[in-house]
């Protein structure tokens, strides 16, 4: 049932407004609305109880595995949470004078330092509010850098087929033409297809490493040369940096520019769909065209850096300069992880890996790359069983969550058919692996006893599963008063 | 090991299973000359324990006075419920809904939230958030432009009394793709954008879109019927900037004019959202139904299961990067769904009569202070044109001296100096009081000013 | 499964302890422990994930309508918690200086002061920290009464057979003995019988008004009359003063000491089993005895009372003086109530009690007292339903929680078979009074047409109906690490 | 309305089903004599808003300095996770679990507690808690007079070298059931309570129980295994009361002296409790096998369901008020469920290492800090006896003086005087430093210390 579905008109949850206000009479009456907005009206106790039952709907990192593949779904500290939420940084204005702020740019500004060292760029901006606005942010500081040189013949931006759909999408937005390069069949680009595709028109190339069919590209620093030599930049889209935190920098690859996703590798929350944190970092020739504001240390205190400061900047990524409530929590996690915790989170998210990956090959299950290491993710496809059994990746993604554990991403990269791109992260226990493994084994098995019941999968949900086509050909995108007229007493 | 629960008993076994001899042979793939170690700029682990201490003595010392400050970003009453559910773990900690079948609880909330928006701006369907009301309003324009079919040009007409981080933020966002911003100037008596200027800038190859903000950057209200009216004569989408609160009292974008604009976008921070030195916040975008196809960000529908119940899943996903890839509306993937989570719960404790009354404080305290302040020698309010609940005032002293003293004297953030976006407009200052706002602080306010202009 | 079933020698939550401590070497070896106590070794994400799972096999008032009578199941605010946390009130010493705890103090002396206010009584102690504590207190107030005037001859404890067992337990921790007091069949007390009951040996009787089975007794004057002149001093359990709130106050009935429950009428959480607050009120003659500390304004300022000040009070009811976390949360909840709101509390569920009532009886089942307004709780019983079709009162109450309710309280008061004790209070919507006659119409229905279907109900709860003879018969009390040998992996 | 949800519809409607003219009629069986109405005394209702904003201002003017004070509630770090899971509506909202089908959350929260409580102490069983460490004994003494049938007195001895406020509340509470309680004085020099003063006490008619305090209130180790046999050895029953947290380190009393202690209970406020200006806290109780028929309060049992699966329940409850009512072991009801539940997954987040590692850091942390002050002239620790994690000290000036010149000048609660409590100790502190000490903090403590004892 909607919230909307128990309101009732004239109820409240009134101990939370102020007391009766005046009528607004500086509003002109031309300008006032006529009808009232219909938002339920209910009381506080229905409002805490539909919102607590609908929670228990969810699964997430603090119920259940949540191998999702490209997403890094690992334990959120809780403690993060309630640092970012204290008053003093909560209760901030964002255009607050600076005497007023000296702690939240302290953990901005430190946070920078580490981003800094732990990728090899010389320098970041945290300004960016996702991965993906990373990207576009990265995208238009290759583009100012190109235009700063007077280089206007760069229209072509290189992506491998395995890429983010973000990749291209954001090479687009900022006004360049996506170039797929082909994956070789060891999971690594194809250096020749590379190689025939660079030229004066190629702005950069944008490279995730390890990829997103999880295998850490052997040829980088060939790859590297190959488009630097063409006048082409390397754009590092870190999403996988959890693989590799500690072991390898991206500014010690070659890349120029990269973005990292703090809510998959500094582990802030994901809540359902975000926020998140995309800074970016930049080799010492693009660090003029940074997104501002920065923070800078100035004696013993911080200030911002603006426009005025940074005459060449790509300009503001968002009104107030990121999302800093994430980027506090990031920097907790990171202080509590440390110098030595940050290898050890790439450690053990490739161990985990790596031991899930060989007990479903041992099991049976066919890998996309057998021949290669996992990094911190690995793809399994289901290819024999979608054509001996006739139940698809979908059909065991469905399946898994009636064992209780989330479905890695289906159908992800989309060289790879009937995949499942499965990352396990270093927070989870052997046991969680071990009964993950279990799981799929039994799911295989009732594929081939009973492969009806993996197709209607899954059973035990609070729905079966959803008509995804209705949905897009009925078009039901919100209540309406007269919706609830019709339905009668709602669902 | 802070949060990594393997024994070594667990290593081995799985080093076993894995056929290898060390953990950091699995590593064995990347070039050993790329290879760094431990970073010395990274300092050492904290526990828990020191590192909320050091947190909480930085959180201290930025602990703020009474804020009249408003210009985009407000201090509202969030209700102690909204919080202790939306970082409840199963919201908290789960990721986009891609599953629906285990996220339906994520995505009935969205679906709630989609509801909400839709009657609070009178618009057919809604998203499920940007990043925050400046980039919003960035993919409200691309939206449009690619929507406006029979507009040739990428020119977008933008009121220059939009907030100038909005204005810049599009810029950067936007200009690649090619848009044409030209921005009209406000009139400097009303502080409102006449639509002769905009007619004066409409130019020979149309406008693809026309910007109207609700109430602008100085708090003023807009005629925005004869704006909508008249951004349509052009043949120019008409997208809306607004407060989402202020929509508890004015007419909703859907209904401006004869046919109501067509998009409507802003910030939804006042709905539930710390103000958090200026994020995590989230963007909000309704549509006409018409235009649905072509709107960024998740978008969820209400549909069956196969019992035939009732349920909601993502929707629409071909506009989306992960189907669409470089023909994706959008590149948005990560949103602000938390935010959004929270903004429901919110909405959901206020409701229509909640919501109003909020509204009707902010109106009534800012203009209740400005009475106060206004009584002052050479202090008045700035533009003729009527408030929601901001107001810039003219000052006999420079701004920023002023608020200096006030912080320092009165300890309070007495507002924002415009002079610093604005240079002509260098004596003013734009003041808000919320409904958080007292009696007392208000008083406080007026005292102070009183003592700081005689003393001059 | 157990936490300590997902126990693994070495594992740890590490992020959380203090860096390595040294030796304890102050501690001569004898006194230390030889083997180290065997607790849970989890991570972080383990733990977070175990508890958040657990959380959701229960019913709450936050998820789940919770009639249960006699505990007064209402919303509790959420900001009542988050005040009460606040670092100021939560994390002071209750040895620090009173000049640290001057807000604290205030809450205290003004939650006193609205007690009195609203109970008629002339001073108040929060010292209590529960009812029954607060029971405790009270008789021992009595107690301490009689033997202050040299009457030591008073050894009988008055107590209505309706009454809580609490109330004979209380009365026996004190030395009395407990003398019960039929009800009449209208519920009220039998008068006839306490007046032959009463004599020099009567310390006092315990009344709770409304009683427990859901009425205000209307003698109340005579009762107050009959004990107050045989020497007796009157005993209020205000575990139903959510009934009579701003209506009716003991004081003006005659009482000399109560207690208040304010987990339940003052609605702060009852947290799975406590913790509670239960302040004692008392008449003027009682006052010198109450418990210490208590709060006292002196001047701008609040300091306490201690023996030293209050050389005849009974003395310390715990450690520090009581539940103040639940007392400010008390005290929260009170002042978003404010005047207006108690009598309010006292209406709302009193309608919606008598709306219940009205429905079921509409709908066939039996009241306890037909004749009777209900006050916030009401009684029916199912004895025609347990001889019809051989379905009991408890299993109704298990069938009821697969609809989606709590069940009532069974089998108390003792003196009504097959009963339940229903209590909906003043926070619940119509909309789920009605959904609960309707679920009670349809198990009746059941229980004609499939009477096994309720016997062994609940069939959708994480467990069926549990043996609670095995539980007493073969005591599992603790995991042991023997039990984990023999068990293999757990349940 | 605040918190009530019906609209004048549904008023109408319910009071036409019942039949009532109105709400007010309800009440009808109210001696109009006795009606009374609004009281002035209580103040107008405040919304949450302004209610928020009071309780700030009062809170922030109680936030205390750096804490050495201990003497029964410690200042122990809390997780953050902890109260954001206790404080999940499902278990904050819930009741005691009397429908065992629908609470097996909270029971086997309680059984893990239950388990984790006997693993400490080394004896069989646990209830699931009491209001707090000094009811806990009283119940645990009542429980031992019941229990102990081979001794007819109600003679127990206690130990004058237990908290202070434990005596004061023991005594209002078991009294009234004619239990006698018998002090022991400590020995002056040790801060031990020897054998010899107990067997000077034991008296013709025996003893049905010996408390013994480990560590006792001065902090001090006492020599348990003598104690506990020498008990025995007269028929009492031995009962601890034992700081959980030193059960980390220090023998448990079910393995005291050749038998064990009969009973243990204590204060479990250092598993996750915040000091709260002393409460809500939760009293825990364990016993051997034999006597938990005799237990006060809740006890969670472990059984199988219908279909054969191993579920929990509250068992033996024949023991209790509900079902035995004058007959019961104890008339506690409501006790600290929510405590309880904190302190379990504060203990399933340490495990045995962690709580070790606080054990140790507490007392090397209180005895760093005794070795810096007692370096200063004067000064010096007032016992000989080995401590846990709190030490008396004797100080060359009145230690009330002191704290207060500690507190204005270096802005730190020094401890505890014990001159309020034991006369003839008018000239000691007692002092501890927790794990949330800092070096820092320690060191100010010395320096100020030096200054005020110059000073005089
Ligand atoms: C490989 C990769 N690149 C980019 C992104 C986009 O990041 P965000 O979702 O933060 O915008 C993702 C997120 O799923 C990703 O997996
Ligand atoms: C009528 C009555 N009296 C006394 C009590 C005891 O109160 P508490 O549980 O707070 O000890 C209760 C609690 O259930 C009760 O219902």
């Amino acid at each position: 049932m909607l919230i909307h579905d128990q309101s009732r008109p004239g109820r409240r949850a009134s101990a939370l407004a102020p007391s009766q206000a005046p009528e607004p009479t500086g509003i002109p009456a031309q300008l006032r609305r006529r009808e009232r907005p219909r938002l339920p009206e209910v009381s506080e106790l229905q409002v805490v109880r539909h919102y607590t039952r609908l929670s228990q709907q969810n699964f997430s990192i603090d119920t259940h595995f949540y191998p999702l593949g490209s997403c890094t779904m690992k334990y959120n500290p809780r403690v993060c949470n309630s640092l970012a939420a204290l008053p003093g940084f909560a209760e901030r204005h964002p255009l607050a004078p600076v005497e007023y702020g000296q702690g939240v740019m302290a953990c901005l500004h430190d946070l920078q330092e580490i981003l800094k060292a732990v990728t090899g760029m010389s320098a970041v901006s945290l300004a960016p509010a996702a991965g993906a606005q990373g990207e576009l942010t990265g995208v238009a500081m290759i583009r100012a850098y190109h235009l700063a040189r007077g280089d206007h013949a760069r229209t072509e931006m290189l992506i491998p087929d395995a890429a983010h759909g973000t990749n291209p999408a954001s090479a687009v937005m900022c006004g360049y033409q996506a170039r797929e390069i082909p994956t070789g069949p060891d999971g690594d680009v194809d250096v020749e297809a590379l190689r025939a595709a660079v030229g004066p028109q190629t702005a950069g190339i944008m490279l995730t490493n390890p990829s997103t069919v999880g295998v850490f590209d052997r040829n980088i620093e060939e790859i590297a040369g190959i488009v630097h030599d063409a006048g082409g930049l390397l754009y590092y889209d870190g999403a996988n940096l959890n693989a590799i935190l500690g072991k390898v920098r991206p500014g010690d690859m070659g890349f120029d520019v990269i973005h990292m996703n703090l809510h998959k590798t500094f582990s802030t929350p994901h809540g359902g769909g975000g926020p998140g944190a995309g800074p970016v970092g930049v080799s010492a020739r693009v660090a003029p065209y940074l997104p501002v504001p920065m923070v800078e240390r100035e004696g013993e205190g911080y200030r911002w850096l603006t426009e005025a400061d940074r005459p060449e900047t790509i300009g503001r990524m968002t009104t107030f300069g990121g999302n800093m409530g994430i980027l506090l929590r990031a920097y907790v996690y990171a202080r509590m992880l440390g110098r030595e915790g940050m290898a050890r989170a790439a450690d053990f998210a490739t161990l985990n890996a790596n031991y899930l990956m060989a007990r479903l090959q041992q099991a049976g299950f066919e890998l996309a790359y057998p021949q290669r290491r996992a990094s911190h993710e690995f793809i399994i496809t289901l290819k024999h069983e979608a054509k001996e059994y006739g139940v698809t990746a979908m059909d065991f993604a469905k399946r898994l969550l009636d064992h209780g554990f989330h479905a890695p991403t289906t159908y992800f990269p989309l060289l790879v058919p009937e995949c499942l791109l499965i990352e396990p992260t270093e927070t989870e226990t052997k046991e969680s692996l071990d009964g993950f493994v279990e799981a799929m084994i039994a799911i295989r098995r009732e594929a081939q006893e009973d492969p009806q019941r993996v197709k209607d999968a899954p059973h035990t949900m609070p729905r079966r599963r959803l008509d995804e086509v209705r949905a897009a050909r009925h078009l039901d995108l919100a209540w309406t008063p007269q919706q609830a007229d019709e339905d009668g007493d709602g669902q | 090991m802070p949060f990594i629960p393997h024994t070594d008993d667990d290593i081995a076994a799985m080093l076993q299973t894995i056929g290898a001899p060390s953990i950091e042979a699995l590593f064995d793939e990347i070039p050993a000359a790329l290879r760094s170690g431990e970073r010395d700029e990274i300092p050492p682990a904290l526990s828990e324990q020191a590192i909320t201490r050091l947190m909480r003595l930085r959180a201290q010392g930025d602990e703020q006075p009474s804020c009249f400050i408003g210009a985009g970003a407000y201090d509202h009453y969030i209700p102690a419920a909204v919080w202790q559910i939306a970082t409840r773990g199963e919201y908290y900690s789960a990721y986009t809904p891609y599953q629906a079948e285990a996220s339906q609880g994520t995505l009935q909330v969205l679906y709630e939230f989609q509801s909400m928006m839709t009657a609070l701006t009178a618009l057919d369907a809604s998203n499920t958030s940007l990043y925050d009301g400046a980039t919003a309003l960035a993919e409200a324009l691309l939206m449009a432009v690619r929507a406006n079919r029979r507009c040739k040009s990428k020119r977008v007409l933008i009121p220059r009394a939009l907030h100038p981080f909005y204005r810049r933020t599009v810029r950067t966002i936007v200009e690649p793709q090619g848009l044409e911003l030209i921005e009209v100037d406000f009139d400097a008596a009303s502080g409102q954008t006449p639509v002769e200027r905009c007619a004066a800038l409409a130019g020979d190859q149309g406008l693809a879109a026309v910007v109207i903000n609700q109430p602008n950057f100085f708090g003023v209200l807009e005629a925005v019927d004869a704006l909508t009216d008249w951004a349509h004569e052009q043949g120019a989408l008409a997208v809306a900037v607004v407060n989402p609160l202020a929509l508890a009292l004015l007419t909703p974008p859907g209904e401006w004019g004869a046919a109501g604009a067509d998009i409507a976008c802003g910030e939804a921070q006042p709905f539930g959202m710390p103000l958090s030195s200026g994020g995590p916040y989230a963007g909000f975008l309704c549509s006409k139904q018409a235009l649905v196809r072509q709107m960024p960000g998740r978008i969820v529908g209400r549909t069956l299961d196969a019992d035939g119940k009732p349920g909601f899943t993502l929707t629409l996903q071909a506009r989306e990067q992960h189907i669409r890839r470089s023909k994706a509306t959008s590149n948005i993937c990560t949103n602000q769904g938390l935010m959004v989570t929270a903004a429901t719960i919110h909405l959901a404790l206020l409701g229509t009569e909640g919501l109003e009354q909020v509204a009707r404080t902010c109106h009534a305290n800012t203009a209740r202070l400005c009475d106060q302040l206004c009584a002052l020698p050479g202090v008045e309010r700035a533009f003729s044109g009527a408030v929601f609940h901001e107001q810039a005032l003219r000052l006999p002293q420079a701004p920023n001296t002023v608020l200096e003293r006030l912080a320092s004297e009165a300890d309070l953030l007495g507002g924002c100096a415009l002079g610093e976006h604005y240079p002509e407009l260098d004596d003013m200052l734009l003041v808000c009081a919320t409904e958080q706002r007292t009696e007392e602080e208000m008083q406080r306010y007026a005292t102070a000013l009183a003592t700081i202009l005689n003393a001059a």
